[in-house]
């Protein structure tokens, strides 16, 4: 009506933390076979049973697309009210999703984005670009200045896109301040792997500058391989920010100085998201009267000054 | 042909033997015969399988036993069972294939580059296929020359062909995921057939084809007699090292055509594709009843053995159970299967 | 030392008893449950009735350590040693000399030195792979195992199957050293010869059964026991070979032949409806002749040609599509698909050329297969029964039906009756005999120099890989061929 | 024993016959035995391995060929190479285990739980070593009583063992990584004993352990015996279901050890360690010239085939090699060294 005030549209928060009809939400994520992805799972979970009118069921935990495709098709038959999906592999997992939309249930896209834009009702995202730009930007500052810095990085399972475009952004960004990454391996998201490629990694390189390791689970290894080394000549990043890794930044004992957030709580925000679409609710702090469709989040670098204000985000290792 | 050598004069004795020299044991042997062939090994499978169904229908009344639920399961089996058809074959004569897994990656990747895709689009989707089967084909080539005429142990030359064809993927994909463009590709795995899934229907065909070609041709019995006894086939004059070649390549056209059927289910190609889908096949293959020493097994176990694990997924996935927890079952649960399988096998002969 | 023994299965009621010190021969026909009734005294089976007495006391026999414990050490029928390991590590294998876990190597390789020296083969060295020995070898490292263990009795289960008659002797100088000493010996052998040289008492075992216990062989004429065995007379004497047309062609050809380490400059034809014999001790080579002449093995020079035309060196196919066969010379690794039924082993060879189009018709294969099981008289007469459920001598006939199914120019048999009874024997004689005359060329290899002089229109002496003379069989006997052999491995 | 059947006056044949039966081939016969014997074996090993080295040495020569990087190469092939040493024992008797990988990663969660590290902290941190390794012998036990008394074939008790532990080791630690608290294990670790790691030392000592256990005792002997021959085993009076059972036992130690040591390494226990670390070891004791069908092998080409490959691992990132890259020569190389092993152990005996 017109005399409703533009701020009144949609949901209040107080409705929104109301119960409403009782929603069940399929959650399938790939296999949580990482801390990162250990904790998007609980945070999946916790966010459900914060929730008295959200009833979830958890799939399998899969890397392999078919397999998941498999759960999504059994969500779908369920009849579930929406589908909280963080694909092993976002393009491969689209035809079901549009499959899922198809048949009425809304999708909420987590972290790995489709490859259409018909595949789900919203899609929520980390930045992975950013984080490496987040990342690169923040090498620069501390090494910048030295135009021969030796600049390694420490990926994670290369043959994953999000691998690809966190050292793309890594690369775009050094190339800002005219440095490149001269040594690169890549590790699997796990503590062993870590520890392997960083050894072989230091070893291979003498002298290093700055360092960048994608991912703090890993960089429990990563830091095991530098302390064993003996080495320290180097700064180095973490990403994705676990608690560990923030303990360590605010100890400010290790090379470890800086991590980029990759937000665990996506898949949580998901499931907060797939409640609202279900229950006809929309964001209470948003005027417009609808979810939004896409949200990208924020890929923030945490150092020892502001780590205190990041802590409540870490993720358990 | 020897008609001439009829029992004439010379045979020793002119009476013959009152009894046979065999003790046979007259009367179990109807049913035993029956129990131990392949009837009574899958008995004990389609027992495993019905209980699991029956786990599945209490625990989960609703959803479960319908007919949907029932095109998951089979949809999501038909990609591993084609590839299980083809490694019985291998297990059967006595080898193994643990690269059938990538070969699938690696078919769905380069059936999807920019190339096959403007060919394809150019002409027709089919070409994207044809693509996929020669991957399958080229890679199972190597695997069996390596094995047979460089006496490279099977484990061996296809583990070193896992990690060269997931490599190769990824190089080519250049590690992005390809997506198929060609709606007539897309379009073709989405419909039904008499309300079953194109994909189910493959699996179906190539499960028949492949049960046709072990019990009803040459090339079945030559795989038997190889894997029951390499020796003796060669002495016999069977060419052994051929055989294997072709049976290589039998298991990577299988994992071509695999890796179409994945990108008909995902539309999308990548090297991730496949990955560990080769322990999923022999396990299947293994419970099936098929022997890892080669020179017995049958199709009809690894089809059972295929659909006993992924009903089994579908009744966790049902129970919202912890995957954690599934894995711990999904062990105790392969043990107890081998065990039943066994149970049910064992009246037969000879135990080792 | 009693022992009295009744079971089912396999053994339907069998007595036996045994005296320190004798010599106690266990006959009867392929299948008759020997192997089964020692494998019941060494414990790897358990009687399902009856009982075993020993020195006087009932004993059960739980499992093979518990057969030692009491004294009984057991050489069986198949060759039981381990290949990959020393032949000292498999004399003392199970009962290791050892101190806290530790193998005292030295110790054993001294102790079994002086076994092989007692055995007559002080030559080879304890520290050898068993792999690398020869089947007879690996007979003498069984036998040194079980007289490694403090025995009162040794059941020797064929022994002499795949020894040549040089070993032979050999090995009886044992066994009377043994029953010098107290020592009981149970021995198994389808020869009927070797029971009249070292035997005292015999047992024959028909179907299960005891038919005779305890015959002094001294009484008991060979024709009786051939009689107890079988059923039924047996003529054991080799049918009368009909001479070879002087115009026969010649169908195989073999010249200069050699396989670089065992054998060189081997030339020999064989024409048609002739029987060539190799004759020769074991280990000197024969079987890898026949294997080279079959193109299993790659000859390192020479040529083979059948009917004219030269095969291709080491293709199998080529000298199966050329109308040769081979019947290995051990039957279950080399000839059989144990598992698989009888028909399938007979087709193994021409299970192609029953097929259309690739599709198998197993309804021919499998008449086939009962025309020859037919005039074989393989037992059972089941087409479809495993090959593994079949005795030696009936499994040894699948291997010739093959070839005859197939119809060949050129059949290679190699120990064709190792470990056949008495009966089959003799049909596998007639049979060989037939095959010649229908125009078959055939080459014989047999440790038996009887047999290959029996058969063999034209005998071949080898030793040491050369052949040493190529003679008609009438012209020479068993004493000159030994002498022959004797000279040219000293030369 | 037999002392009273000595080799006395009775001696058999008067005349000992002249010659030995056996033709030895006089000649060529000393150094063919040589190489055909365990030493030609590990001969063509060693000269993958200095190849390999040499490639090293010639692309990265600052880096590599130093003391240091042996170091690294050391370090990271320990904790593979004390694995390997049990999955050598238990392929040698013809057996396989899959499951190392994920008992290694059970036995590095159950030692640094909360229970495990207070007791540690209260105690002396033994106690967390003790843990690992009582979860490697109970999970070896599992796996030996199920092949050995069950009758499971081993491929699939150690696969569904793999599958059970991996999923028992993420309830365990909640699918945290567990950071190791006491001090005095990760320094223990950090040590080093004449310039070489603790890590490298535990290595050398298993490695001697199991060369000794696998040579000079019964125990070692009657593994030997049991993959070469089983009945035969058997029928000698060898227990050969409690020997395969204290096989695996052997194996799942090593995998506790191993556990501990990537504590050591990495200062954190989780799920996610030794994943397809059974294929590696696998890899390296095959490549290392032990049968897959058991019989024969070496602990010497055990540690061949594991240092080759992490040698070739470090040549690989010493030329920043692209990670796809390395994967598809990973898989030529694999071909290559077997069939090099081959050529050098190749003189004996008849081929297949
Ligand atoms: N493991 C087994 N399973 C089934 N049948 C068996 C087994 N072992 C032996 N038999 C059967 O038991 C019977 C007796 O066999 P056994 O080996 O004792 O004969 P044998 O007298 O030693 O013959 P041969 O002279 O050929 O050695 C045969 O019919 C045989 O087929
Ligand atoms: N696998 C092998 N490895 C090494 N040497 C072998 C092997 N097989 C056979 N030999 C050797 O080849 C030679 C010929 O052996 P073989 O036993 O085949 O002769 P044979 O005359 O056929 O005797 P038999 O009566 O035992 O069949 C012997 O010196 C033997 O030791
Ligand atoms: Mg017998
Ligand atoms: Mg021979």
């Amino acid at each position: 009506g017109d005399d409703e005030s533009v701020v009144d549209q949609g949901t209040s928060s107080d409705e929104n933390a109301a119960s409403g009809d009782t929603v069940t939400i399929g959650f399938s994520g790939p296999a949580a076979d990482h801390g990162w992805l250990g904790a998007i799972n609980s945070g999946a979970q916790a966010a459900a049973d914060s929730f008295a009118d959200v009833d979830l069921k958890v799939a399998e935990g899969t890397n392999d697309a078919s397999a998941q495709i498999a759960a999504v098709e059994t969500f779908i038959n369920d009849g579930v009210d929406a589908i909280v999906l963080l694909p092993t592999d976002g393009a491969a997992l689209t035809e079901v999703a549009i499959k899922a939309m198809e048949a009425g249930i809304p999708v909420i896209n987590v972290d790995r984005e489709f490859s259409s834009p018909f595949a789900a009702r919203a899609t929520i995202l980390g930045d992975n670009y950013g984080m490496g730009v987040s990342a690169g930007h923040y090498i620069c500052e501390q090494v910048g200045d030295n135009p021969d810095a030796v600049v390694a990085e420490i990926a994670g399972i290369d043959s994953l896109p999000l691998t690809q475009d966190r050292s793309q952004g890594f690369a775009d960004a050094l190339a800002d301040c005219d440095l490149e990454v001269s040594a690169r391996v890549a590790a699997d998201f796990t503590v062993a792997g870590g520890e392997a490629a960083a050894s072989q990694l230091l070893s291979a390189n003498p002298q290093i500058d700055a360092l960048w390791n994608h991912d703090d689970d890993q960089g429990v290894g990563v830091l095991a391989a530098i302390e064993s080394a003996g080495r320290d000549e180097f700064i180095m990043m973490g990403g994705a920010g676990s608690k560990n890794a923030m303990d360590i930044i605010k100890a400010d004992d290790s090379v470890l100085k800086a991590t980029v957030i990759y937000p665990s709580t996506q898949a949580a925000d998901g499931v907060a998201l797939a409640r609202l679409i279900a229950q006809g609710k929309t964001m209470s702090d948003l005027i417009t009267p609808s979810v939004p469709n896409r949200i990208v989040l924020d890929a923030p670098v945490v150092t020892k000054d502001n780590v205190d204000q990041f802590y409540d985000l870490a993720f358990e290792s | 042909m020897s008609e001439q050598t009829t029992p004439g004069g010379a045979v020793a004795a002119p009476t013959p033997p009152p009894t046979p020299t065999e003790p046979t044991p007259a009367k179990e042997s109807g049913i035993r015969r029956l129990l131990s062939g392949s009837v009574g090994r899958n008995l004990g499978l389609v027992v495993a399988l019905l209980l699991i169904v029956a786990v599945g229908a209490i625990t989960s009344p609703d959803n479960f036993a319908t007919w949907s639920n029932t095109l998951v399961i089979l949809r999501q089996a038909s990609i591993v069972g084609v590839i299980s058809i083809g490694m019985t074959f291998v297990i059967i004569s006595g080898g193994i294939d643990l690269s059938v897994g990538s070969v699938m990656g690696l078919a769905s990747v380069v059936a999807t580059i920019d190339v096959a895709q403007d060919l394809a689009s150019a002409t027709h989707w089919t070409v994207m296929v044809l693509f996929a089967l020669l991957v399958g084909v080229a890679a199972g080539l190597i695997n069996g020359i390596v094995i047979a005429y460089g006496n490279v142990v099977a484990f061996m030359a296809t583990l070193a062909m896992l990690v060269s064809a997931r490599g190769l993927a990824e190089i080519v994909a250049e590690r992005r995921t390809l997506i198929v463009g060609d709606r007539g590709f897309v379009g073709f795995f989405r419909e039904d057939f008499l309300g079953v899934d194109v994909l189910i229907w493959i699996f179906i065909l190539v499960a028949a084809a492949g049960w046709i070609l072990l019990n009803r041709t040459t090339f079945g019995r030559r795989t038997v007699a190889i894997g029951g006894n390499r020796e003796a086939s060669r002495l016999a004059g069977i060419n052994v090292k051929r055989h294997t070649v072709w049976l290589y390549v039998l298991a990577g056209l299988c994992a071509g055509i695999a890796g179409v059927m994945i990108l008909g289910r995902t539309t999308a190609g990548t090297s991730t594709h496949g990955q560990l889908l080769e322990l999923d096949a022999i396990a299947a293959v293994v419970v099936g009843g098929t022997l890892l020493i080669g020179g017995r097994g049958t199709i009809v176990g690894t089809v059972l053995g295929v659909l006993i694990f992924q009903t089994l997924t579908n009744v966790f996935v049902q129970n919202n159970l912890d995957s954690s927890v599934q894995a711990v079952a999904k062990g105790v649960i392969i043990v107890v299967a081998v065990l039943l399988q066994q149970r049910f096998a064992k009246p037969a002969g000879r135990s080792s | 030392m009693t022992k009295a023994f009744a079971g089912v299965r396999a053994l339907k009621g069998v007595d036996l008893d045994i005296r320190p010190g004798e010599v106690h021969c266990i006959l009867g026909q392929n299948g008759a449950g020997k192997s089964t009734l020692i494998k019941t005294l060494a414990g790897v089976h358990r009687p399902d009735e009856g009982e075993i007495v020993w020195q006087g006391e009932t004993v059960t026999i739980a499992d093979p350590q518990a057969a030692i414990d009491l004294g009984i050490a057991t050489m069986y029928q198949e060759l039981d040693v381990v290949d990959g390991l020393t032949i000292a590590e498999n004399v003392f294998l199970g009962h290791e000399l050892a101190s806290g876990g530790f193998t005292r190597r030295s110790e054993a390789a001294k102790l079994t030195k002086e076994l092989l020296k007692r055995l007559g083969h002080g030559s080879l060295s304890p520290n050898t792979e068993v792999g690398r020995l020869s089947a007879a070898n690996k007979q003498i490292v069984s036998m040194a195992r079980a007289l490694s263990h403090d025995i009162k009795l040794i059941v020797m289960d064929e022994p002499s199957a795949v020894l040549d008659s040089e070993e032979v002797k050999n090995l009886f100088s044992v066994v009377r050293e043994l029953t010098r000493a107290g020592i009981a010996v149970v021995y198994i052998t389808h020869r009927l010869e070797e029971i009249r040289e070292i035997g005292d008492r015999i047992t024959v075992l028909k179907d299960g059964r005891s038919t005779a216990v305890g015959l002094e062989v001294a009484d008991t004429p060979t024709a009786e026991l051939i009689r107890l065995m079988t059923g039924r007379e047996v003529a054991n004497v080799f049918p009368p070979a009909e001479p070879v047309a002087d115009d026969a062609p010649v169908v195989l050809d073999v010249e200069g032949l050699a396989l670089e380490g065992v054998f060189s400059g081997v030339t020999f034809s064989v024409r048609a409806g002739e029987i060539v014999g190799l004759a020769g001790l074991v280990g000197s080579g024969r079987s890898e002749i026949l294997e080279t002449v079959y193109g299993a093995r790659k000859s390192t020079a020479g040529s083979v040609a059948v009917g004219g035309k030269r095969l291709g060196r080491g293709s199998v196919s080529a000298a199966v599509t050329a109308g040769v066969g081979l019947s290995p010379e051990e039957r279950k690794s080399q000839g059989l698909v144990l598992d698989e039924p009888i028909f399938v082993n007979v087709t193994l060879s021409t299970f192609g050329r029953f097929a259309k189009g690739g599709f198998l018709d197993t309804r021919a294969e499998r008449s086939a297969a009962r025309e020859q099981i037919e005039a074989l008289e393989l037992r059972p007469p089941d087409p479809d029964r495993p090959a593994v459920t079949l005795s030696g001598g009936n499994q040894q006939k699948i291997l010739l039906a093959r070839w005859l199914v197939h119809g060949t120019k050129v059949l290679l048999l190699d120990e064709p009756t190792r470990g056949v009874d008495v009966g089959a024997r003799a049909e596998i004689y007639a049979l060989i005999r037939r095959l010649a005359a229908a125009g078959n060329a055939i080459v014989i290899v047999s440790s038996e120099i009887e047999e290959v002089l029996g058969l063999a229109d034209t005998v071949l002496v080898v030793a040491d890989g050369k052949v040493l003379t190529t003679v008609p069989a009438a012209q020479i006997d068993e004493h000159g061929v030994l002498d022959l052999v004797m000279k040219g491995a000293a030369a």
